[in-house]
């Protein structure tokens, strides 16, 4: 390794050190998560946000994928939009994370034999949360998200995953 | 009485009582030095430069100003949402919320930045560029107070139409080279908007013009010795309609309806650029919440407070309404809001401009 | 009119079909796959305007494909049983005469792959385009879970 | 500007679950629109064909996320039919309760969805929401789960009715029927509202009736049809309530034709309330073989269980034979048809989902509408994409 190189590595260190702190705490504080509502998990969002105020700890739903930092997999995904989900997928910008909320989303679910599901969103994009329950209650959805908060906070160098 | 004269003074205390003595003292200390010494206390003493100095401080504060007022705004109108919809708004990211705006600044500073391949590369970057450069550009003929304003212009009501109805040119480029289908069509619509728009906005002021005889803000804030909103009050409805349509708000967030073109025109706009063109929509709301005050509930002009204080209680009691309005109503179809547009503000301003004229010319108003 | 009067009909109309009252309000009637159209027509001109299903089902020996008809004067509901060859199945399309039966027969084709001739827009409806097999049909198997 | 194909979907925030509408546009005008379903199509008719009598009731459930209860009432029917069951008044009444509140809570997710979609009306939509969790703690009450409650037992319910419901229920019912005033309030004095919907997506009667149109949708056309009233079943003949119907069959009509429906739900159910019949909640099926019960020896408490869980055995053969059942879903006319070869298991069922109908009249609706005015259309007809795709 020549000197270069590991100046760099560690420049880039130092700064992680201030940096991922500070970046960590927005990014856990403020996540959006894209409208996509696959099925009945879906209908438990409206509770989240509206009963159980998810906008308290800054987590809020938005249309367009290159808006968003979470994917909550509502739902079964099935051969057919297997290929557009990951296309939704890859359209998010980095540093981005998928809960999958549901039995449905973590193995198939009451569906798990079906012809036309694919068990388990994780054979088809990474999930850093999963959210059993068939639907998950609000609250433990809530605390899925926590999960996934403290799943941010660990997070090393973040800073440089996201750059061109 | 206004805050313009305490910060004026500062400054000069600043520079007559510590800037000077101080590179007085450094040139002494350091003899080599001393002709760039003498040269800048010269220069501190020359009204000319002082002049430069206060406009540049000015320009500072107000950018210092603006970037606070977001966040309050933001947090404020998120808070307002909360109670609207029976719930609490940001509570845990600092002390009530306050700190979520800072959270999704942050997040948003380390967010990938995504340029579509069949994108146009130069214009979709121009877009959030245009937008905002815009939004800051009116602010610039925008007073405050009899003092904070950076330009004192004469056609400043022009001026700030003028970069206020840039923006969708902006908005219409970047749909356009965003080469996706929901952008185009929210663009196309913006364009729409912005045309039919501008012509009874513009036309719901010239009432106010001609009753302060001047296209000077100051002027105008001046002459208003009683409200023109008591005056005024089509040319207020009119003007309030078309400068929320204008700044792209619910309800006539029509080029960026959610639930219709996903996220419109923003669609494909993803880390800080999306987070730019979120600033600028803010920053707009402000042009338009500060013109309805100037113009209309007459700026500063109030007994007792400080100027600035007082065109503040105004601003926010106007952003308020504009919250409110903006829980309040459906978003309108495009064609039903160019019909609202064409068919029955402009009719209702030129009706406006007639009575107005038949006033002024009557005489009653001195 | 009643259920037995409206079977009454139909017997004397076509005599081969078999038409059973299980209960009442309830009609149940088999007719070949010939004259299936006319039968159709006749019942549409009885009064039954609601179609209200489509049902496939793989029977072992043939297909049988059963059309749910509904009259709302009458409140009489009527199953319409045909019978469909496994080999090549193909039936007429009753789509000119009920025009919601557009999607029943395209669940039907995906389900079953059962032609209905007329139809104008034979794809399939829920599976995706490039799918192999008709997942109804009994010899379709569900895949095995691990 | 040129004509061009738009894909609303699958991934939308209009559309409630995932499909596709394609519709071509010129400018802003709808040319047409081709719907592409499927995205969820779990294939529960042939999940059915693998699963017994039994495990099929939470499969039921999950068809129609924002009604389960009716479809699994829907599902218990059928086999009852099939099998020829006497289900106990009781429990006939408790199913009829839970059915319409039910409907009360669909319909409450279609004024959320016509907030949503009319233009993000805000406050409207949590307020939707917020009523609907009145009606969701009521069904945790009754069957402890909010949705998807695996309730009706084939021949009865899974309990009775717990004590405190009948008081709680009239409580929220109250709530509801004054929220609806407010709701009313909201929209139907909002200019912007009722320019959105009175003219729009208007569909004439005789191509409801032509394309299988069902349910509050067909009745905001102005046809008097509802399958409580025209072929009771459960107990719907014991109550007086009224069909609300619509003149235009536009949007508007659909809305006030399911905010009136709210009321009468209520008010079925408040006579449900005053009238229920006491006795037994399930009844014994019949004619059925006890395959393999495990029982653990000397498990105490299981002698409860069996009393608790409805009496019913764990596999049920019916006979061979078929029945087809209608029922009046929040959404129109769904039905089941099973057919039984007298095995433990289904040998085919089919489900009618009314969506699917409705959808596929999209057509007549689209024509002459605007892009915007897509996301209003599709709720206008409360659309529910897990039943379409079933």
């Amino acid at each position: 390794m020549d000197v270069t190189t590991l100046l760099i590595g560690k420049a880039r260190n130092v700064i992680d050190y201030f940096a991922d702190p500070v970046f960590n705490w927005g990014r856990r504080n403020s996540i959006w998560m894209l409208h996509l509502g696959i099925k009945c998990c879906a209908l438990e969002w409206g509770p989240f946000i509206a009963r159980f105020d998810a906008e308290r700890f800054g987590i809020g739903p938005r249309a367009s994928p290159r808006h968003c930092d979470l994917m909550i997999v509502a739902g079964p995904i099935t051969h057919k939009f297997a290929p557009k989900f990951k296309m939704l997928y890859e359209q998010m910008p980095e540093p981005k994370w998928v809960i999958a909320m549901g039995d449905c989303a973590i193995s198939g679910g009451p569906f798990f034999d079906s012809y036309n599901i694919i068990r388990g969103v994780d054979k088809l994009v990474p999930v850093d949360v999963y959210v059993p329950g068939c639907p998950p209650r609000p609250e433990t959805m809530l605390d899925g998200m926590f999960k996934l908060q403290e799943l941010i906070k660990k997070r090393k160098g973040g800073y440089y995953t996201c750059g061109p | 009485m206004n805050l313009y004269g305490v910060v004026l003074w500062l400054l000069t205390a600043i520079i007559n009582s510590i800037a000077i003595p101080i590179i007085a003292w450094l040139g002494n200390l350091l003899w080599f030095i001393r002709p760039v010494t003498d040269f800048a206390i010269a220069l501190l003493k020359n009204d000319a430069f002082l002049n430069f100095v206060v406009v540049f401080a000015e320009a500072f504060i107000i950018l210092i100003y603006i970037a606070l007022f977001i966040i309050i705004l933001l947090w404020f109108e998120r808070k307002m949402w909360g109670r609207f919809q029976d719930r609490r708004g940001p509570m845990h990211v600092g002390y009530a919320g306050l700190l979520q705006i800072f959270a999704d600044m942050m997040k948003i500073f380390g967010k990938e930045d995504i340029i579509p391949k069949k994108a146009d590369k130069l214009l979709f970057t121009l877009c959030p560029i245009i937008v905002t450069a815009t939004a800051f550009l009116a602010l610039v003929a925008l007073p405050m107070s009899d003092g904070f304003v950076i330009a004192r212009l004469d056609g400043g009501l022009l001026f700030v139409f003028a970069a206020f109805s840039l923006a969708p040119l902006g908005v219409f480029i970047g749909g356009w080279g965003a080469n996706n289908k929901y952008t185009l069509q929210g663009a196309l619509r913006g364009a729409a908007q912005m045309i039919s728009y501008e012509v009874p906005l513009l036309f719901s002021v010239l009432g106010v013009v001609m009753l302060a005889g001047s296209f000077n803000i100051m002027d105008i804030v001046h002459r208003q010795t009683i409200w023109y909103a008591l005056l005024q009050p089509i040319g207020l409805f009119v003007f309030f309609t078309a400068a929320t349509a204008e700044i792209e708000r619910p309800p006539f967030d029509i080029p960026e309806a959610e639930s219709e073109l996903v996220a419109g025109w923003q669609t494909e706009y993803a880390g800080m650029k999306y987070g730019i063109c979120w600033v600028a929509e803010w920053i707009r709301m402000y042009v338009g919440a500060a013109l309805v005050v100037l113009l209309f509930f007459g700026g500063w002009n109030g007994p007792w407070l400080p100027q600035e204080i007082w065109f503040q209680i105004k601003l926010w009691i106007i952003l308020i309404f504009m919250i409110w309005v903006r829980q309040s109503f459906p978003r309108p179809r495009i064609d039903q809001l160019l019909n609202l547009g064409w068919k029955r503000l402009l009719p209702l301003s030129i009706v406006n401009i007639v009575l107005t004229i038949g006033i002024v010319a009557s005489g009653w108003l001195g | 009119m009643s259920a037995e009067e409206v079977a009454g009909e139909m017997k004397k109309k076509f005599p081969e079909a078999d038409v059973r009252i299980p209960r009442a309000s309830r009609l149940t009637a088999s007719v070949k796959k010939e004259v299936l159209l006319d039968v159709c027509s006749f019942l549409k001109d009885a009064g039954f305007d609601h179609l209200s299903s489509i049902a496939g089902v793989d029977r072992a020996e043939n297909f049988e494909v059963a059309y749910f008809l509904w009259s709302y004067e009458k409140k009489i509901l009527v199953t319409l049983k045909t019978a469909v060859q496994k080999e090549n199945p193909r039936i007429q399309s009753v789509i000119k005469i009920w025009e919601g039966a557009n999607w029943h027969e395209r669940e039907a084709y995906d389900m079953f792959g059962i032609v209905f001739e007329g139809h104008p827009d034979l794809r399939r409806l829920l599976m995706p385009e490039d799918f192999v097999g008709h997942p109804l049909r009994k010899d379709f198997k569900l895949p095995e879970v691990e | 500007m040129a004509e061009m194909w738009i894909n609303m979907g699958p991934q939308h925030p209009a559309t409630h679950g995932l499909w596709d509408l394609r519709i071509k546009v010129d400018g802003d005008m709808i040319l047409d629109a081709d719907p592409q379903i499927g995205y969820i199509h779990r294939g529960i008719e042939k999940l059915g064909e693998n699963r017994n009598y039994t495990q099929f009731i939470p499969l039921a459930d999950r068809t129609g996320y924002a009604s389960p209860m009716t479809w699994a009432i829907l599902y218990v029917l059928t086999v009852e039919e099939l099998m020829d069951i006497k289900v106990p008044p009781r429990a006939t009444y408790i199913r009829t309760i839970a059915f319409e509140l039910q409907r009360m809570a669909s319909h409450l997710l279609f004024v959320y969805g016509m907030a949503e979609n009319v233009g993000a009306m805000w406050p409207p939509l949590v307020y939707a929401y917020r009523e609907r969790e009145l009606l969701l703690d009521l069904f945790q009450i009754l069957t402890g789960a909010r949705f998807h409650f695996n309730y009706p037992r084939i021949g009865g319910v899974k309990w009775d009715i717990p004590q405190t419901f009948e008081a709680q229920t009239k409580k929220a019912l109250d709530v509801i029927e004054s929220k609806l005033k407010e709701y009313e309030r909201m929209f139907d004095e909002s200019e912007i509202f009722l320019m959105r919907t009175k003219g729009v997506a208007v569909l004439r009667k005789e191509d409801a009736i032509r394309m299988g149109v069902t349910g509050p949708t067909l009745r905001a056309c102005g046809v008097k049809e509802d399958l409580r009233k025209s072929e009771p079943y459960m107990c719907y003949s014991d109550f007086d309530f009224g069909i609300p119907t619509g003149k235009n069959g536009d949007l508007y009509d659909r809305w006030v034709v399911r905010i009136a429906e709210i009321r009468e739900s209520a008010k079925i159910v408040r006579q449900a309330l005053d009238r229920i019949p006491g006795g037994a909640v399930a009844t014994k099926v019949p004619a059925a073989v006890v395959k393999s019960v495990t029982v653990l020896d000397g498990e105490t408490g299981y002698e409860d269980l069996c009393v608790i869980m409805a009496k019913v055995p764990k596999v049920i053969k019916p006979p061979p034979g078929e029945a087809y059942v209608r029922v009046e879903d929040s959404r129109g006319e769904s039905a089941m048809y099973i057919i039984s070869d007298g095995t433990e298991r289904p040998y085919r069922i089919k489900i009618r989902s009314p969506i699917f109908c409705t959808l596929s009249a999209l057509k007549y609706m689209m024509r002459g509408a605007r892009v915007a005015d897509v996301p209003p259309i599709m709720e206008g007809i409360d659309i529910l994409l897990s039943e379409v795709d079933r």
